[in-house]
């Protein structure tokens, strides 16, 4: 199979692991795909191939295991959900703070803002703040130094409060109080030291504490098209418009242009529309433009979709099971179509039960099996492979029994 | 499209087809809804009144109807309902808007079109100063607020008074004046605890109430509200008393045996009116077999000074304005059921007020009014 | 000084009082909605509606509303009956034939339903506040039950919190020891595996709904006499704490519904008590919206379904 | 070809439908023409509203039920401001839009990962919150006092009083966001919520940016809203906590259910049959049925999701 030219390595996969709670869907798989090649992936139903996939393009996001696609590394190096954890937590840390502004402001100028009310909000917010700085601290000893100035500044404010209000204002203590007059410069000092602070390290410092964790449109416009194994299609909108869609990684219109009609958004939709007609012609749909995705039989559809993954201009292309339900014609000429695909430039990387097809095309297949890897070669030496054999028979006997 | 657009105008058309020889007077509140009740004494007093004015020959011998303009208490619609009174030539003067909301919205519709309007009800402070052709025989909030301070305090001896009020302008204004007229007569207020139109629950403010000892709780607010309220303090244990302004006068208060003892500002009273007051109330209980609200009094006395000011000026608007703006001083006043009624440069009246007080599941003035 | 003391400790035992009461309403109505989304994923907006009907109805057959009256344990249970029936009605006439429907237009239709009923009910009985007759229910209940000082607790808040506790012990029978409530747990956590094992799914719905819109039906009753107050906008708010207590408690979770309801009262009575009461209805929606955001599983709930 | 793709395309379609308009105030209608033109005025706005609510459950699938609020965070952002600095029209309905965006954008970011029947909750209880406390916050809203005397629109310090200024005024608005609308559902940006309407994890691999074009869906959503509420605010010429209330998201909701959800020319239709027919209504029934309206408004919801789940102009042809 020495016949296709294949360059350097575009996909790594080094150890890859997910798991779903207790099951574990793939176990240190390592793969490489290398520009140009035709790679199948097979095994018995339930092995993980199609978690491996989504774990490719972020659908679905490692356990643990590196993935590199021409040289990006697309997995991060701390676990998802702690990153996703404090990636939230951020986000309405700084939510908060905005909605925290107001009641600062109303420490300044009471006549101005709520009455009671603002103890109870100051001191719901005050008790959020901290349960969200919670995850925080675990990474870095200066969250820590945050949560304590918030706690302070809230705590201040909560006294200002209790302090102004006339409800209180008959209560001792409150009156006794001798650091008053510090209190309103304080509490503002304070207010606008964590605004810095929050600002300053939470954002950078939280990216750069878990690295860059990437996400599905942002691969895709590195370079990852993908089919799926029950057909995604949007079914509502017309063949062309779900190609359009696929081009819509690789323009740039905003709402300004669009809604001014600015020439360069009016041209790139042209552009658009003419790159999506020829992908469906290079598919074989050129006839089919205006016909809803929903409505097209079953294999035109699985063509559509490798179009709309054809439109985003991959340099990798993933599909998965391509000829599930397709007639020996129809499986025929999907063949000839990912060779053309693959003389166009494009690696692939494929998931197929009809080993017809899979044998006919790849130049080197990998073997899932429960998850774990247990072959890699080229056809002829796989389908020889003892453990190979082992699987499917296994399978389909249990099948058979069934 | 074009049918559509057809049918739509078409409809409209029908808003003034019934042109007949009667002398159309309208009055707009909510007739249906959630106050409807509130509208109910409005519509009874309205028809009431156009009855009698119909059987003594009408004004110079033309009948007049009154045409009901149901707006929910909903400002959108009050516009609604008074862009259509406002663009009828034939109409001269308008009875109403219940609630301020109401009025507020249909205020700037009238004062285009030039039509004077009383409303029998709306109490909020804006709503004279917005416009001159704007009239109301109702108190202002500030002086029943006013009243009843000094009068718990003069008449009743209260020292401590806890405060229970309806978030709405009608309620706060008469807290508002409450407390500062409070203030200045040496009355304590110990607490003031608010609830929205949709409350039912009032227990946790009674309770914390409750510990404080108020000689009385004053519930600025609507009847329906603090017919509820005024129970759950009851089977909490509370025994001090309650007091309100007009909003509380209304018969579910009489049906409450919890009530008694309430005293309310009314401006008219049953038992020491004079004949024409008992023959309201007579005419009115013979003919809706119940009670006489004060919305329906007010509503009564409106459309009187409507008539008085159509009989006078006929149906030009600016005339009928310029005959009301002339009602200015206590000689020149309109002798109705609720009192002497007079406006004063904005519109708003000035006349007296009374208390009275549920025992045995009736209304009776109160023994001691403020002199 | 020990007085003060003796007021304040009576203060938060009344207010303990008042609280565990009204939680015990929100957790009777909180179960109606928490059961149906947990059988059919479907928030139905139309339950506050079905506890407004309970209210009125008993309230009809109490006054004579419809021209006759009924003596006050057989108006309460046919009034429950009817919430039952409607209850099934609505699911048969308004969700079943959506049951394949995106999701959105069976949560329309359930706001629609809402909008409907309300304005039913506004269109028969008025829009006013109506108070049940006093002579039609048992006396005792208006009376103290146990007076402490300053802490009264009145009989019917002892029925409410028995009748509430009764119905939710057998509520916990029934889906756990009978065999309508194997289906129903079933149906919740797989549809249609449950409808291929011979469950018959569309009977198990409409057993669900009965029992979740006759607890609705109770609640309704029970706020109508504790308040003694029945309007037609009375099954909107309460419908929106009870669902922010199904939500606190966790959606789909019988015990969480339970807990939710108990959480959600006393937090409103001792926010309108101790703070203000300006935003006691603003409790009930920011505890709704922190659930969500923060724990959309709630107290108890199950992880909701996968979006993919 | 659908109706949305021809509204400013197609003469056949568009000019009829212009002049209808364009003349309407000056149809001889006696003594009902200044009803008619305020209702038809009305009718406009709720156009307008109908046609940004239809942004977000239309384009991207989510349910929001809370579109009044920002409705009336325009109303009162467009009220305030006028009152208190007596601004132009010109100035106060982009800040009003901006702050409606603002909030929109606020209110959506949390609640990126929700599915539709939380997001739907969260969006009940987030404009029920604006209400809220535009009803309590005595000192910047007055409250249930309401907000009086704002000054009606103008232009050029010119003063627009006559009631058909004003219909000409919505219409121009009308005409803007229809621009922005129709613009938008054909471009890059409207596939994109489209995708993300049918399929997330499938727009995700198109390389659509879920969360931001959702983000982008709720600001413009909400800005729409917004300026409705700030022109309304200016016509109206008073504000009232009671005019937002929950109702009034239903019956926007109601307006594009009744017209397809999606659809741009059903959002249009929706309004231009359902508001004058409350109005109509309201004349037709006899008095004690008036609240029959809103019973009716349940019922068409009802029956359209068991009938016609599509609306009465759906975005698909089958």
């Amino acid at each position: 199979m020495a016949g296709r030219k294949t360059g350097e390595i575009l996909l790594k996969a080094h150890n890859v692991v997910k798991k779903f709670g207790g099951l574990t869907a793939v176990k240190e798989v390592s793969l490489d795909v290398r520009a140009g090649e035709i790679v199948g992936l097979i095994g018995p139903n339930g092995a993980g191939k199609t978690t491996f996939f989504n774990c490719l393009n972020a659908i679905a996001v490692p356990t643990s295991g590196e993935i590199t696609f021409a040289g990006h590394s697309l997995v991060s190096q701390i676990s998802p959900a702690t990153s996703r954890l404090v990636f939230r937590s951020g986000l309405l840390f700084a939510l908060l703070s905005l909605l925290w502004l107001p009641l600062v402001l109303g420490v300044v100028w009471p006549e101005t803002f709520f009455r009671l009310e603002a103890v109870l909000a100051l001191s719901i917010l005050a008790l959020f703040r901290i349960y969200l700085l919670r995850p925080l601290s675990l990474f870095r000893p200066w969250s820590r130094l945050l949560l304590i100035i918030f706690v302070l500044v809230d705590g201040i404010c909560a006294v200002n409060w209790l302090w102004r209000s006339p409800e209180f204002s008959e209560v001792s203590f409150f009156n006794l109080f001798p650091f008053y007059p510090l209190l309103v410069p304080g509490s503002l000092l304070l207010l606008l030291a964590s605004l810095v602070l929050l600002l300053l390290f939470n954002l950078p410092r939280v990216k750069e504490a878990f690295g860059q964790h990437l996400r599905a449109d942002v691969i895709t416009r590195l370079g990852i098209g993908r089919t799926f194994q029950n057909i995604r299609l949007f079914s509502s909108l017309s063949a062309l418009d779900n190609v359009k869609l696929g081009r819509h990684c690789r323009t740039r219109a905003n709402f300004f242009g669009i809604v001014l009609a600015l020439p360069q958004a009016r041209k790139e939709e042209l552009d658009s529309a003419e790159k999506a007609a020829e992908c469906l012609r290079f598919v074989g749909l050129g006839k089919q433009l205006v016909s809803r995705a929903g409505s097209l039989p079953y294999g035109d559809q699985r063509r559509l979709e490798i179009a709309r993954a054809l439109a985003t201009e991959p340099k990798l292309l993933l599909l998965d099971e391509p000829a599930a339900g397709m007639n020996p014609t129809e499986s025929a000429e999907l063949i000839t179509l990912v060779r053309r695909i693959s003389q166009a430039g494009i690696a692939v990387l494929i998931i197929e039960h009809d080993m017809k097809v899979i044998m006919n095309l790849a130049d080197r297949i990998y073997v899932l099996d429960h998850g774990e890897l247990i072959a890699s070669g080229t056809p002829v030496e796989v389908r020889s492979n003892a453990k190979v054999i082992e699987a499917y028979l296994g399978a389909q006997h249990a099948a058979s029994e069934a | 499209m074009m049918i559509v657009a057809g049918f739509f105008l078409t409809s409209f058309f029908l808003v003034s087809v019934v042109i007949a020889e009667t002398i159309k007077i309208p009055v707009a509140s909510p007739f249906t809804g959630p106050l409807a009740s509130f509208g109910e004494g409005v519509k009874n007093g309205a028809l009431l009144k156009a009855e009698e004015i119909n059987a003594g020959g009408g004004i110079n011998g033309k009948q007049i109807e009154i045409v009901l303009g149901d707006e929910l208490c909903d400002p959108k619609e009050a516009a609604a309902v008074a862009t259509r009174f406002a663009s009828d030539p034939k109409v001269a003067i308008v009875v109403g808007h219940l609630c301020s909301s109401a009025t507020l919205a249909a205020l700037p519709i009238y004062k285009e079109a030039g039509l004077p309007a009383i409303t029998p009800a709306s109490t909020n402070p804006e709503i004279g100063k917005s416009s001159p052709y704007y009239f109301r025989n109702v108190y202002k909030d500030d002086f029943q607020g006013d009243f009843l301070a000094r009068y718990a305090k003069k008449v009743r001896n209260f020292k401590k008074i806890a405060i229970f009020y309806e978030v709405n302008d009608y309620a706060m204004g008469l807290k508002d004046a409450f407390v500062s007229q409070a203030k200045k007569v040496g009355l304590r207020i110990i607490g003031a605890e608010s609830y929205m139109s949709e409350t039912i629950d009032f227990n946790a403010q009674l309770t914390k109430f409750k510990m404080m000892r108020p000689d009385a709780i004053f519930i600025p607010g609507y009847a329906p509200q603090a017919t509820l309220l005024i129970s759950q303090a009851r089977s909490l244990g509370m025994k001090c008393a309650f007091f309100g302004a007009d909003g509380l006068d209304d018969a579910i208060m009489l049906k409450n045996p919890d009530a008694d003892g309430l005293f309310v500002t009314t401006p008219f009273l049953v038992d020491r009116g004079g004949a024409m007051v008992k023959e309201f109330v007579g005419r009115y209980q013979r003919k809706f077999s119940i009670e006489p609200n004060w919305f329906a009094a007010n509503t009564y006395d409106a459309v009187g000074l409507a008539v008085a000011a159509i009989t006078a000026a006929g149906l030009d608007r600016e005339k009928v304005r310029a005959y009301l703006a002339g009602i200015s001083s206590e000689e020149k006043a309109f002798q109705g059921i609720t009192g002497a009624t007079y406006f004063d440069e904005n519109g708003d009246c000035l006349k007296a007020a009374f208390v009275k007080v549920v025992k045995d599941g009736k209304w009776v003035s109160a023994e001691e009014q403020l002199q | 000084m020990l007085a003060a003391i003796l007021d304040q400790s009576s203060l938060f035992l009344q207010q303990l009082v008042n609280g565990i009461t009204l939680g015990s309403i929100y957790a009777l109505i909180a179960v109606g909605y928490t059961m149906v989304y947990g059988v059919i994923q479907l928030i139905n907006f139309a339950h506050g509606e079905i506890y407004m009907m309970g209210a009125f109805l008993s309230f009809s057959l109490l006054s004579g509303f419809f021209g006759f009256g009924l003596p006050f344990g057989l108006a309460v249970a046919v009034s429950v009956l009817v919430c039952a029936l409607a209850g099934i009605l609505l699911d048969v006439v308004a969700y079943r034939p959506l049951r394949r429907a995106p999701r959105l237009a069976a949560l329309i239709t359930a706001i629609g339903m809402s909008i409907f009923l309300q304005n039913l009910a506004l269109l028969i009985w008025g829009g006013q506040i109506q108070s049940f007759p006093q002579n039609a229910i048992p006396a005792l209940l208006s009376e103290p039950a146990l007076q402490l000082g300053d802490v009264v607790i009145s009989w019917l808040q002892v029925v409410i919190l028995s009748t509430a506790i009764f119905l939710m012990l057998a509520l916990h029978l029934i889906v756990h020891y009978t065999r309508i409530g194997r289906a129903m747990r079933a149906i919740s956590q797989d549809k249609t595996a449950a409808s291929l094992m011979g469950v018959n799914v569309d009977r198990v719905v409409s057993y669900t709904f009965a029992i979740g819109s006759g607890l609705g039906g109770v609640a309704g009753i029970l706020v109508g006499l504790y308040y003694n107050a029945v309007y037609p906008t009375m099954g909107y708010f309460a419908g929106i704490k009870a669902f922010a207590a199904a939500v606190l408690g966790g959606i789909g979770s019988i015990p969480g519904a339970i807990l939710g309801g108990g959480i959600l009262g006393l937090a409103e009575v001792f926010g309108g008590g101790y703070i203000s009461s300006s935003y006691s209805n603003g409790i009930a929606y920011a505890v709704m919206i922190l659930v969500i955001l923060v724990k959309p599983t709630g107290l108890f709930g199950r992880h909701l379904r996968d979006k993919a | 070809m659908h109706l949305d793709d021809r509204l400013f395309t197609d003469k056949k379609l568009y000019l009829p439908l212009l002049a209808a308009v364009l003349v309407l105030p000056w149809l001889p209608m006696g003594i009902a023409g200044p009803y008619v033109l305020r209702v038809a005025t009305l009718t406009l706005v709720y156009m307008v509203l109908a046609l940004g609510l239809n942004v977000v459950p239309g384009f991207t699938g989510l349910l929001d039920l809370g579109y009044v609020g920002f409705f009336g965070l325009g109303a009162y952002t467009a009220g305030l401001l006028t009152v208190h600095y007596q601004w132009s029209l010109w100035l106060v309905l982009p800040l009003a839009a901006l702050n409606g965006a603002f909030w929109g954008i606020l209110r959506g970011a949390p609640t990126l990962r929700l599915s539709d029947d939380y997001f739907a909750i969260v969006t009940f209880g987030f404009s029920e919150l604006i209400i809220l406390v535009i009803r309590n916050e005595l000192w910047l809203t007055r409250g249930p006092m309401g907000v009086p005397g704002i000054a009606q629109p103008d232009i050029f310090g010119k003063v627009l009083d006559q009631p058909w200024q004003a219909f000409y005024l919505i219409l121009f608005f009308l005409f803007l966001v229809l621009w922005v609308v129709v613009k938008i559902r054909s471009s890059r940006l409207g596939r994109a919520w489209f995708a993300v309407r049918e399929d997330e994890i499938a727009a995700e691999c198109v390389g659509v940016n879920v969360a931001s074009y959702k983000i982008i869906a709720f600001a413009l959503s909400a800005a729409i809203g917004a300026l409705a509420g700030a022109f309304y605010a200016r016509w109206f010429r008073f504000i009232h906590p009671d005019m937002f209330k929950f109702w009034e998201s239903i019956l926007i909701l109601c307006l594009i259910v009744f017209g397809g959800m999606g659809s741009i020319t059903g959002a249009l239709l929706g309004a231009l049959i359902l508001i004058p027919l409350t109005e109509l209504l309201r004349i037709v029934l006899p008095a004690e049925l008036s609240n029959a309206r809103y019973l009716l408004f349940g019922l068409i919801i009802v029956f359209m999701m068991r009938w016609r789940p599509a609306g009465l102009l759906p975005v698909e042809k089958e």
